[in-house]
């Protein structure tokens, strides 16, 4: 499976330094910027192919996508539009795989596809995959990012809050281990729910990660806000996150954590 | 357009109240003339007022935000003298610190020992500061958890009253980590053992009101709102223009009778012509039967079958 | 049962205002000064001759007194002349009797014994209080008083706060009501045992509450505390407290809280 | 007393360091005489050493206060770093900050996994500051907490290190509820249905202390001490007069000897002569060998039975 963008160009720019690299050299350093550092957004594809062993995993729940609940004008077109475009066809994609051979379900939030906004059916995938981590007994990774709710579907997008919040609380109760990676960005109501419920919390350097966004903020208090406020080295400072991990660690990282937490991990323990 | 018959109404009925009082002045004194003259303008100012609040039998999605926004709506304090005896209000989460815009404790219930709580805004500029007008802050919610913990410990029914422009958005919120509390509140609540009804009594924005109304039942107030967000945050996101507010409030479908149809409020409790605000009591009698119906139905379940229902509810979306 | 102070002066001086009233009007307004309305600590008899119905009830564990379990230098008869001079024969006295005809055990902490520092056998009375409690389905109501561990008896007595909280934790879980009243002065480890855990808090206006002592933050910090810190009006202010209750409204405000616990009151709801 | 002997072998060991390294370019240059020279030095120095260090073979209560507080004496991070492999760390208390007083995670022991965390003071002074020399705000507890919730949930045996001039008395740490912190964590040690093994390494004071220690089984260091309060505090409250504080570590029975005697330590681990820091390697031996077979024991029992074990201990006191 592939949901790469195409693109013919063999250089890439960095958002942060707007330097261009060569598709290669952003590959060989996990699409972390070569020159700068900066951490880019990656495809659902591309983040299970870098955590399951021989890049090797089972998409689910991939039928289900955007419906338009409350008739929004213009909605359809877009999401057609977008669809086409990037290739996606909604934000979150789940798989299972074996991590390290601990077969766990893992779920992506890409924020390529309308910013990542919470929708009916990202919100319904999430579920599905936290219940079928809850039936089988699995580990359950999220990488999550998100600029907030699907405004276009309106208090439909609101309540998948409370749905998947629920789905956590009862695959935790059932003695379920859930690892939550922030990645840039993760705001609003998945901030607000699944992100922050888990059991060990991950962050990937850089990444924002808040509830009400920096401009709204702002706005509210009537000043700038301070560099690095809402940044994941801020959040780990004042303990809601456990560790800030870098891309080309968090294989490791995963599998310690599983070992950690009791399965029976493959391949040594090379931390 | 309601908040241009509002403004007529109100210019109404201090007129009335000038005459009344003057009219008591004429009833001493014994000026007959002037007495029933002024009795004829008072019938006619009331029929003017009633005219125009008929003109609200058709209000747009937008004149339902602004009523449902109206400082002299019945707020939490005032659902809790009019529903509720014996209120013991519960401070603080235990925690960190005490949060204003979340008002709570336990209390009676037609007789029934209950858990009741909500957003408040605060009436006065004081009141408003100390409650950041209904904006709660980490704190707020991990108080409403510890009193949901209790209620459960002590197997009480919860009710809980909506109205909240939204979680506070500051920088000590954040840094306290107003997402987590958040959800951890949707998670708690999603579990509790025992009956919990919300009612949307103003504004309901976005995780801040969401946070308090995983329910078994949802009822709204005819006027109240329930939103992704606020209808400006809203036109900000998506238009990138703040001035199509009307626009954006007939898109959201955030009025009572726009949730019932969508399934998620369960009840809808009428109120008088204008709103809430021009008869508190009929509303109150009304919201009372309707909280008293619905806790009796829920009070029959076992604390699985309220699980299992509330589940249900949310499940589904 | 007496445990009031013997002495045939008719007049008493408040240790806030130094001025010196008559023993029929201090009574009269519950012990709370009538010239500066400061609280005047009082005995665990009056206590529960406040709450309990027709000033009835049963005093347990009485016979349980302290020991010197470190054999410390002139503690036995520093013991001595204090119960002697008091009185009393422990800081913490346990009853049962009924509150608004509800059956309940309460606990006294009198703070003129040791200054209500902890003992092995106040605690060990604390504790068969709670467990009498929970064995008999009552309420439980402890009036907390402390100024910290009773130093002679070392960790012996840093360990009745375990004990407490052990205690208090079982009691919770097997679904009892616990209401916590602090009166002037709760410190130590008191505060930071069994007076904390209450399902309710009140206060008497006033009470110094706090973990630490005053002088020793001040020393840590190296200024002056703010006018009114750790009094109980600013832990309510921080919601450390539900409520601050003046002595003479006391009953009135357990009876309401019994009621909405469920206990079946008599004599009408006169709040 | 053994400030003295700690100064002057602090001095040896730093002439036999100068000496070795001069032997080192002696070695070199061939220059035999000397090189021999310094050698008799060096046994001379090692049997000064070895000589004082018998001085502390009876050390007074006073002595082991000192060594208990020896910055050079192995901390938190040290027997984690000896004991366990595969540390992940946990941060925060998830409510409203990280406390860096308390310092822990999930690691494994013997291939088992546990939770392990316990008091920091930190070494450097960046550190110290950090760590406020080991004294926690209600955060640092409540951090503790939700650890043993997990662990709890995941069934993990917990090990906590009890290092602590005792909790922090600062303004914020009341005005965040340090009491009820305490009071919490000693409430939910107690019901927790994992083994718990609290190790004393340092000094154990007060409340502070006891809010982590509520174990199955608490081992102590040789040296390490435990009590009610400081000495320091203890002088002034009881003596008002800090000067007394020989006569006070006497009187407060908080050596490991006497705790072990009035059965709040169940096992002594042997340190080296003039403590763990002359032999670390030693002392994490027999630690290591201790912590293990007191878990294997509690592994055995049920969750109902762990309860009732440390019921048992800290009800009989
Ligand atoms: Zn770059
Ligand atoms: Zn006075």
């Amino acid at each position: 499976m592939t949901e790469e963008y195409i693109d013919t160009d063999p250089f890439e720019m960095c958002k942060g330094c707007h330097r261009r690299s060569r598709r290669s050299q952003w590959e060989s350093h996990y699409y972390v910027c070569p020159v700068c550092g900066k951490y880019k957004n990656v495809s659902a594809g591309y983040r299970f192919s870098l955590i399951f062993d021989n890049k090797s995993f089972k998409v689910i729940n991939r039928g289900i996508t955007s419906d338009d609940p409350l008739n929004f004008p213009g909605y359809k077109e877009k999401l057609r539009s977008v669809k086409e475009r990037t290739h996606l066809n909604e934000t979150a994609v789940a798989a299972v795989g074996k991590i390290s051979g601990v077969k766990t379900v893992a779920v992506v939030l890409d924020s390529r596809f309308f910013m990542g906004s919470m929708s009916q059916a990202a919100g319904e995938r999430i579920t599905r995959a936290i219940e079928a981590a809850d039936k089988h007994k699995l580990p359950l990774v999220i990488f999550s990012a998100s600029g907030g709710a699907r405004m276009q579907e309106g208090m439909f997008s609101l309540w998948q809050m409370a749905k998947t919040a629920d789905a956590v609380e009862e695959f935790s109760r059932n003695g379920g281990l859930y690892i939550s990676v922030l990645t840039h960005p993760t705001t609003g109501g998945v901030t607000a729910s699944f992100a922050t419920l888990g059991d060990i919390t991950l962050a990937e350097p850089g990444a924002l990660i808040g509830f009400a966004g920096p401009r709204v903020i702002e706005q509210t208090i009537g000043k700038k806000l301070p560099k690095g406020f809402q940044r994941a080295e801020y959040l780990y400072q004042h303990g809601f996150v456990d560790a800030i991990v870098e891309r080309s660690e968090l294989k490791k990282t995963l599998t310690k954590l599983l070992m950690l937490h009791g399965c029976k991990v493959t391949g040594g323990t090379p931390w | 357009m309601v908040d241009k018959i509002f403004e007529q109404t109100e210019r109404i009925d201090k007129k009335i109240q000038d005459i009344q009082s003057e009219q008591k002045e004429l009833n001493v004194s014994g000026k007959e003339d002037k007495y029933f003259e002024n009795e004829e303008k008072i019938d006619h100012l009331k029929k003017l007022r009633s005219d125009l609040l008929d003109q609200c039998r058709d209000l747009t999605p937008e004149d339902h935000v602004y009523i449902a926004r109206l400082s002299n709506r019945p707020h939490i304090k005032d659902f809790i003298g009019a529903l509720f005896t014996d209120f013991f209000e519960q401070r603080g989460d235990h925690l960190c610190d005490e949060d204003e815009a979340i008002y709570g404790g336990i209390a009676l219930f037609h007789k029934i020992p209950v858990t009741v709580l909500g957003h408040r805004k605060g009436r006065t500029v004081e009141e408003n500061v100390a409650c950041r007008f209904g904006m709660p802050s980490p704190e707020g919610y991990r108080k409403a958890m510890r009193m949901f913990k209790e209620a459960e410990k002590f197997n009480r029914p919860i009710i809980t009253f909506i109205d909240t422009p939204g979680a506070y958005p500051g920088m000590e919120a954040e840094a306290h980590g107003q997402g987590e509390a958040i959800a951890r509140s949707l998670a708690m609540m999603s579990h509790l053992k025992v009956p919990v009804i919300s009612v949307v009594t103003g504004e309901g924005n976005s995780g801040g009101a969401l946070a308090l109304s995983v329910a078994n039942r949802i009822l709204m107030l005819k006027y109240a709102v329930y939103s992704v967000l606020s209808p400006e945050g809203f036109c900000s996101i998506l238009f990138k223009d703040t001035s199509k507010k009307t626009e954006a409030c007939s898109l959201m479908h955030l009025t009572a009778d726009e949730l019932y149809q969508n399934k998620m409020a369960d009840e809808i409790i009428d109120e008088p012509l204008g709103g809430a605000s021009f008869d508190p009591v009929t509303v109150y009698d009304e919201l009372d039967r309707a909280i008293y119906r619905n806790l009796k139905e829920l009070q029959k379940m076992s604390p699985s079958q309220l699980l299992a229902d509330r589940h249900r509810k949310f499940r589904r979306i």
